[in-house]
């Protein structure tokens, strides 16, 4: 029984690692932004089940705010966003689709390698959904640097933190990972209003360079 | 009784180069004259100029200052006091301790400098071109002084003359290379200290290519007469250095009795004419040279100085 | 007796004030409540002296801290009384509104208290939680005049800060991990008391992850190269006392966990030694930001490299370690914090009276503002390093210390603080001195706080008191 | 006693900077001021000349609860200490007083008059420092007040930069000590100078390393070549008095420096040591006087003299190293005395002559020779002083400049007995280097003096000059008066200079106050001897008695007339030679060799009445190889790095994507 539970636990968390994989293969907001739900439901999946073997019943609470927060609130606003800034049909991946998977399998394995130096009397499920969880990390710091705008780059933002999540939530008996969880949806949620409200697509993103002088204080 | 006896030779130095030197002058005046087929003027001319000049009235620039009176005295008595610590006839000068080589070189390069500063001081073009080719000659003549008297210093372990000339009296000094190198320069600088041909001409009056005469332009009466004196003393002081270093033959000892004194001042006196001579020659058969080849000449007279250094200071045998 | 216990107080007084603050409109009270209140957390802080409480699980209070908390409040106090004669110009200038005040203050404590928690949490995670407040509360501010560059900077903060906000967490969780299999699950596992007793025993790898994460996360606080890219336009752009704040406090707190983690790992022998990383991005920071300071346009950015260089210093010395290195360390950041928020206070009446940041429209000070323009050259001259100023004495330790310890790692050292010399100097010059211009008109500033703080540096340039000298000696043995 | 007499007289120069701020808007400000520091320099002066007197007593040591804590501010004075402190308040109380006449036309005395006593009291405190830190704090500020004085007239963009380059050099120097204290106190931070005396395990490479820092450090303070490029910019900047100050007396505290470190806290030089050291200091001297002649701002030749008299002193240096290394006592103590000596004298006739400048720039506003001429009518005895001066600082017989060259000729003539052949072929050319030096500096003289004071005005100012207030004169003609002292009785300052070089070298030269006649002998009677007293003597009786036969026997009238203009009357002042047309013969010689001198001659077609001109173009070469060089390296290297200001968000997170995954690499890859 431990064992399958064991291995449901990998399941979802290689899942994690794939769907980041599915998102860096994105090079159009919308879709990229569907996929990005997929990776929140399966994280909350992933952090129920947890709860469930862990039977730390706060957990759930974790599990309900990614699931209804990050599969459903965030990617309706932020397609009704794109549409109302005008960007939902834009190619905006800084370099090309094959680098960055290649780039992408480099960082699993870096984190693969990492982790397991662990030693074994280190909590066994623990240590593997780490492997797992940093690669998601870096998978989404890697999809914010591979990300030309502000939308991609908060997707890639709250993938690098299901990452987070998901190890925190790995981590036995861990406290105030609750805690965590809502403030970093607060965080998200400061993001996204800030897109929003400061209407950013590229204006802060730009290279022009009339762009810099008149923007960044500094002018050379 | 001993310090008195020093005392008088001392004074009897210092009246001899003072007398000798017009006489150096109208020689070697007189022996030019000679080598080019002329007359010449008597050997007692230059006496004559300087008693002329002192009847006269000195005539002064409007804006001649202080120091323009004041200069020929200093550069007088500098000079005199000079000439009267080298060994003419005798070593062993009571005050010659008082100086050392480098002092009396220092002494003539202050005479210099207040003569340069004379030549500045009217305000005419002239002036500063003595002045400044003066003080150009000089940045070059000095270092070849002092070299050549490092090399007798390393040579007699000594800057004292008298030291130097009693060393150079006893016989183990043998010929040494260095000396010679040192001879040819020191030659070299007495010829350009002494604005003598090729570096200069005492005798021309053409601005253009006057150094010392165009310094001493603005001079006239007594204070003239002051700088040709002074002009011939340093004749005579080079000289009797040559000849006290190099030819010290017949230079009456510390403790010498009258006739050792007698035949020091024949000696000398021999010296001074086979000098003059000499010079007269040299000036009768070159021609001057232009005032920027001057550099070359001194520097190679700063060469050999450095060279006979190097060669004493790598080995004790040179 | 709890209710008076002066740690309670340190964190209670910033969180009242800052709740009743949101509720005051009037601004000249508000600014005079936050200085009263600056003034009370301080005089709290002070009597931590007195009597230090026991550690318990979630607060703790050490030589270590107490140095930080002391230091902090003070500042913040002096802040506050420079905040209140600025913001006032700010005000009649309009560039603020009534509403934004409220705001101001009401952060402004928040801030504080942000700050004193993380400084007295002895739990990983509360002290996390509470660094991550400071950094929402100061993003909040950098944005405040709403200028396009003011929200650029914000954004910018925000998103680099979030990130190490992540990575921060990252280590932590990382620290409870390798934790929690010696010291058992739960609370315990997060209390720095307990693992500084337990981490021989912890497991090296997980440590070394959790140290780099940890570095990376907190080191973007402090502002290392390559993570400060937030900090020179968060300060020159946000309201000048916030720069001071940030320059002398945030970084500080940054560093403060950054030291504790650093101690958590030299502890455990097997783990790499945290010196090597530290030093390397020390030297980085400093040799870039001397480099940086050259073709600077605006004076606050151009401070703002010059914390960064001074941060690169402080990490360098850190990373050094030894009892002279950590004792100049130490030094370095108190004398660093005090004169860099004296010339921002400076700077900032420079900036409203002259009505430009721009350096090049700024000249000859000392002619129209002898006494600002006295205190700038002041200012400056002692964060230069010159003597007879404190940080004189920090720089002389830890070059000397370094060049017969590691001869190779003072040329680094040497050549970038002569390159950061040069820069700054060359800038003086041209802000102090020359022909006047821009405008002459008397400013009504509050020269207390700015000629407080030098004399403090002056001060203790000169001579150190025993007791201090005795702690700060004490506190280096601990660092190791 | 004489230790604590010496501090309480810093702690009144610090009490005066305090007056001085608060008395800063009153009238009388700089009178108090300038008095003060006067009164306190007086004091300070005889403490010091007593200390010395009585063989400078050392052991005397203050241990102060500041600075470092755990090492506390040591103080010491030792003979070394005395002789240096007699040096600078001697220099402070006359510069106070020639201040009191000249600080009346100061335009902006508020910012000199408080950095003034911070200026003396640092230099008092730089030879009193007995510990690191102290000696670098006081050497720092020293720096640092004194730049504060060059910035007085801030608003010459020049000055501006001239304070840039200077304290920026001087924070380089103080790096370099401060490295080698480093060196020296070790890991364990041993920092006052007993520590570091009785640490013993110092290898021969730390200890060289030790030497070419202190090389560094106090040479470019001092001005050694090719670190003096600070000085000819930032000591004329300042106030005349204060340049009097920063030429005379400052660089000799960076001369105390390097005695101080390499003579006695390091002390086992090896022979190659002086060839480096010689090597320089034969280059300052000759570079240094080379410069001035080409120069024709008055204060800048002066301060490009302070360089070539620093070579002179940094050769004996190098002569005593050498011998010491020889362990050839007594001709060690020849050449640091030698040494030692020029560091009084030049002390002495560089104030001079900087006061002898500050009054002919208060007479006329003009520092440019080109536009000065005749002032000896106008202000005679200004000349008088300036005259003595420049005898003085130009080697001449009977004056003080004189004999410290000749001692020091007098030590490298004892140089065949080192048995390194290195050193024996470098000695002889330093000595033809400083013959060179010697000549040179004559005819620089004659430039300055000639240009500036004889001749006819060269503009309206000069011709209108007025002779300067008492103040200045007294100053002026107490300083001769010394000038002359020095060089007709070396020997009680030899004598006086005893003890010093007898802690040092544990040798000293014979006792010279008992010889007859009052001569000196550095060595023995049959190798040389000097007396100035004799040559003084003789010169004044044999131009007096020539003086008075003459006007006895000979006329004595005088006709004034014009003077003999070659047939083309009325020629303009601007006829005359000029500070350029006087160095070009020595330009043509030198110039093209060290300055790559160009003249361009525009010469307009006949008929063309325009006027020919020429120009003449100098190069500075050490700046040009050196300095240029540096900054376009650390302009272009702030280019390059600049542009990461200007990133976008997603760059700079690449950054710290880099930087994470760089460092999660270098964890795989750990052992």
């Amino acid at each position: 029984m431990p064992n399958l539970a064991l291995d449901i636990a990998h399941l979802l968390a290689g899942g994690l690692v794939l769907v980041s994989f599915m998102m860096l293969y994105q090079d159009r907001l919308p879709a990229l932004i569907n996929v990005f739900a997929l990776h929140a439901i399966l994280l909350a999946a992933s952090v129920a089940w947890q709860a469930d073997i862990q039977n730390e019943p706060y957990l759930y609470v974790t599990a309900i705010i990614a699931l209804g927060f990050k599969g459903f609130v965030i990617p309706m606003t932020l397609r009704r966003m794109i549409v109302r800034l005008g960007i939902h049909r834009e190619i905006e991946t800084v370099v090309g689709i094959g680098p960055a998977m290649l780039a992408g399998i480099g960082l699993v394995a870096l984190s693969m390698v990492v982790m397991l130096r662990v030693t074994a009397e280190a909590d066994p499920l623990a240590r593997e959904d780490l492997a797992f969880a940093l690669s998601v990390l870096l998978l989404g710091l890697l999809m914010m640097v591979t990300r030309r705008n502000a939308v991609g780059q908060v997707i890639g933002f709250m993938s690098l933190e299901n990452g987070l999540i998901l190890a925190a939530t790995g981590a036995k008996g861990m406290p105030l990972v609750v805690e965590i969880s809502v403030a970093f949806s607060i965080l998200i949620a400061f993001i996204v209003i800030g897109i929003f409200l400061f209407r950013i697509r590229e204006r802060f993103d730009t290279v022009d360079v009339q762009a810099l002088d008149r923007f960044r204080g500094d002018q050379r | 009784m001993a310090l008195i006896r020093d005392l008088a030779v001392q004074g009897m130095q210092m009246l001899v180069v003072l007398l000798l030197a017009p006489l150096l002058t109208g020689f070697v005046r007189k022996a030019k004259a000679r080598l080019l087929r002329r007359q010449g003027p008597p050997l007692i001319q230059p006496y004559r100029d300087l008693i002329r000049l002192m009847r006269k009235e000195a005539v002064l620039a409007f804006n001649a200052s202080w120091l323009f009176r004041a200069v020929p005295y200093l550069v007088f008595a500098a000079t005199w006091v000079a000439a009267a610590l080298v060994p003419t006839f005798a070593t062993g000068l009571l005050f010659s301790w008082s100086a050392d080589l480098i002092a009396i070189v220092a002494l003539l390069g202050s005479a210099r400098f207040f003569l340069a500063l004379a030549g500045m001081d009217v305000g005419t073009s002239f002036g500063g071109i003595g002045s400044s080719r003066e003080a150009m000659i000089a940045s070059l003549a000095e270092p070849a002084m002092i070299m050549i008297i490092f090399v007798l210093a390393l040579i007699a372990g000594s800057t004292q003359l008298s030291a130097i000339a009693e060393f150079m009296l006893s016989l183990q000094v043998g010929l040494r290379v260095s000396l010679g190198l040192a001879l040819i320069a020191l030659i070299m600088v007495a010829i350009a200290e002494n604005a003598r041909i090729p570096i200069d001409n005492p005798a021309t009056h053409l601005e253009l290519t006057m150094v010392h005469e165009a310094m001493v332009l603005e001079y006239s009466g007594r204070h003239l007469a002051l700088i040709e004196l002074a002009a011939s003393l340093k004749l005579l002081l080079y000289i009797s250095l040559i000849g006290c270093v190099f030819a010290p033959w017949g230079l009456a000892p510390v403790e010498g009795d009258w006739s050792s004194y007698a035949i020091g001042g024949l000696a000398y006196l021999a010296k001074l004419a086979i000098g003059g001579a000499a010079l007269a020659f040299f000036e009768t058969s070159i021609a001057k040279m232009r005032v920027f080849r001057v550099p070359a000449f001194l520097g190679a007279a700063l060469m050999l100085g450095l060279l006979g250094t190097l060669l004493r200071f790598v080995s004790e045998s040179f | 007796m709890t209710m008076l216990n002066p740690l309670v107080l340190v964190l209670a007084i910033p969180a009242a004030s800052a709740a009743l603050l949101a509720l005051i409109s009037s601004y000249r009270l508000s600014s005079r409540i936050n200085v009263l209140a600056s003034f009370l957390t301080l005089v709290s802080a002070l009597s931590l002296f007195v009597q230090p409480p026991p550690p318990d699980a979630y607060f703790l209070i050490d030589d270590l801290n107490i140095v930080f908390i002391v230091l902090n409040t003070f500042v913040g106090f002096t802040t506050s009384v420079f905040s209140a004669s600025y913001i006032a110009h700010e005000l009649e200038t309009g560039r603020l509104t009534p509403a934004y005040l409220r705001f101001y203050h009401a952060m402004y404590q928040v801030m504080m208290f942000g700050m004193n928690l993380a400084l007295v949490a002895n739990n990983i995670g509360l002290m996390w939680v509470a660094i991550e407040l400071a950094t929402l509360a100061t993003v909040l501010m950098v944005g405040i005049y709403r200028t396009h560059e003011a929200l650029e900077a914000a954004w910018k903060y925000f998103i680099l800060g979030s990130v190490g906000i992540a990575f921060a967490l990252f280590g932590t969780i990382l620290v409870y991990l390798a934790a929690q299999p010696i010291v058992g699950e739960g609370l315990q596992a997060m209390v720095w008391t307990v693992l500084i007793q337990r981490v021989a025993e912890f497991d090296p790898a997980l440590l070394n992850v959790a140290f780099i994460f940890l570095l990376l996360g907190y080191g973007t606080k402090v502002g290392l190269a390559p993570l400060h890219a937030w900090l020179p336009d968060a300060h020159a752009e946000g309201p000048t006392p916030i720069s001071a704040v940030l320059s002398g406090l945030l970084l500080n707190v940054a560093l403060y966990a950054v030291l504790r983690f650093k101690m958590l790992l030299a502890a455990n022998p097997e783990a790499i030694a945290p010196g090597p990383l530290m030093v390397t991005l020390g030297l980085i920071s400093l040799v870039f930001a001397s480099f940086m300071l050259y073709r600077r346009r605006d004076i606050k950015r151009m401070f703002a490299y010059s914390s960064i260089e001074h941060m690169g210093i402080i990490v360098f010395a850190f990373g050094m370690g030894g009892p002279l290195a950590n004792f100049a360390g130490l030094l370095q950041m108190t004398m660093h914090s005090l004169t860099k928020s004296a010339i921002f206070f400076a700077v900032g009446h420079i900036s409203q009276v002259k009505g430009t940041q721009r350096i090049a429209d700024i000249k000859g000070l000392t002619e129209t503002h002898p006494v600002l323009g006295w205190g700038l050259v002041l200012g400056v001259v002692a964060i230069a390093g010159m003597p007879p100023l404190g940080i004189f004495m920090s720089e002389f330790l830890i070059v000397s210390s370094t060049f017969s310890r590691e001869p190779l790692l003072a040329i680094p050292l040497v050549s970038g603080l002569l390159v950061g010399f040069g820069a700054l100097l060359l800038r003086l010059n041209g802000l102090a001195f020359g022909e006047p211009s821009g405008s002459v008109a008397p400013v009504e500033a509050s020269y207390l706080p700015m000629f407080g703080h030098l004399a403090l540096v002056l001060i203790a340039g000169i001579y150190l008191p025993p007791p201090l000298v005795a702690w700060f000696q004490h506190v280096a043995s601990i660092l190791g | 006693m004489a230790l604590a007499a010496e501090l309480w007289s810093v702690a009144a120069y610090f009490a005066l900077v305090v007056v001085a701020i608060a008395t800063v808007r009153s009238k009388s400000n700089s009178s108090i001021v300038y008095s003060g520091t006067f009164a306190i320099g007086m004091f300070a002066l005889s403490v010091a000349s007593f200390a010395l007197a009585d063989g400078g007593r050392t052991g005397a040591s203050i241990v102060l609860p500041l600075g470092l804590p755990w090492v506390g501010a040591h103080f010491q004075m030792d003979a070394l200490t005395s002789f240096f402190l007699i040096i600078v308040n001697l220099g402070g109380a006359i510069a106070s007083l020639f201040a009191l006449g000249y600080g009346v036309h100061e335009k902006a005395p508020h910012r000199v008059v408080p950095f003034y006593p911070a200026f003396l009291a640092a230099m008092n405190l730089v030879p009193l420092a007995a510990d690191a830190f102290t000696f670098l704090v006081s050497w720092e500020f020293m720096s640092l007040a004194s730049w504060a004085l060059v910035l007085a007239h801030h608003r010459e963009a020049d000055n501006a930069r001239a304070a840039y380059v200077y304290l920026v050099m001087a924070s380089f120097g103080t790096l370099a000590l401060l490295l080698a204290f480093g060196v020296l106190a070790g890991a364990d931070g041993g920092y006052s100078f007993d520590a570091i005396r009785a640490n013993a395990n110092l290898t021969p490479t730390m200890a060289a390393t030790v030497l070419l820092l202190v090389l560094v450090g106090a040479g470019s303070k001092a001005g050694l070549v090719p670190l003096h490029v600070w000085l000819p910019l930032a000591h004329p900047a300042a106030p005349s008095h204060v340049s009097a100050l920063m030429s005379g007396v400052m660089t000799k505290v960076a001369v105390y420096a390097f005695i101080r470190i390499i003579f006695d806290l390091v002390d086992s030089p090896e022979w190659w040591w002086a060839v480096v050291v010689l090597c320089l200091a034969g280059a300052t001297t000759v570079l240094g006087v080379l410069y001035a002649l080409m120069e024709h701002d008055l204060k800048r030749l002066l301060a490009y003299h302070t360089v070539e008299n620093i070579g002179i002193i940094f050769i004996g240096l190098g002569l005593a190293l050498a011998f010491r290394a020889n362990g050839i006592a007594w001709a060690s103590a020849l050449a640091l005395t030698a040494a030692l000596f020029h560091v009084l004298n030049h002390s002495l006739f560089k104030s001079l002559l900087f006061f002898g400048a500050g009054a002919v720039l208060t007479a006329t506003g003009e520092r440019d020779m080109e536009h000065l001429g005749g002032l000896i009518h106008r202000m005679p005895q200004t000349a008088f002083a300036f005259l003595v001066g420049c005898a003085a600082i130009s080697a001449l017989p009977p004056f003080n400049g004189f004999v410290s060259e000749w001692m020091t000729f007098q030590a490298i003539l004892l140089s065949p007995q080192l048995p390194q052949w290195g050193l024996r072929l470098i000695v002889p050319a330093v000595g033809a280097l400083l013959a060179l030096s010697a000549a040179l500096a004559a005819a620089c003289f004659v430039k300055a003096f000639g240009v500036s004071f004889l001749g006819r005005p060269r503009s309206a100012e000069a011709e209108h000059a007025k002779e300067v207030d008492a103040f200045s004169r007294v100053t002026m003609f107490v300083f001769a008066g010394l000038c002359l002292a020095a060089g007709v009785l070396p020997g009680l300052a030899i004598d006086a200079l005893a003890p010093v070089v007898q802690d040092l070298i544990g040798a000293r030269m014979p006792q010279q106050t008992s010889i007859d006649w009052l001569s000196i002998v550095p060595i023995a009677e049959s190798r040389s001897s000097y007396n100035g007293l004799l040559v003084f003597i003789f010169i004044t009786l044999s131009a007096s008695s020539a003086a008075y036969a003459i006007h006895l026997f000979a006329s004595n009238k005088v006709r004034r007339a014009p003077p003999w203009d070659c047939g083309f009357p009325d020629a303009r002042p601007a006829t005359q030679y000029g500070a350029g047309s006087f160095a070009q013969p020595i330009r043509r010689v030198y110039g093209t060799l060290v300055f790559r001198a160009r003249e361009h001659v525009s010469m307009p077609p006949p008929g063309d009445m325009r006027a020919a001109r020429i120009d003449v173009e100098l190069r500075d070469l050490i700046w040009d190889t050196l300095y240029a060089p540096i900054a376009g390296l650390v302009g272009f290297a702030a280019d390059r790095l600049n542009v990461l200001q200007f990133l976008t968000i997603r760059r700079y997170l690449s950054l710290v994507f880099i930087l994470l995954v760089t460092l999660l690499l270098v964890l795989a890859i750990w052992p």
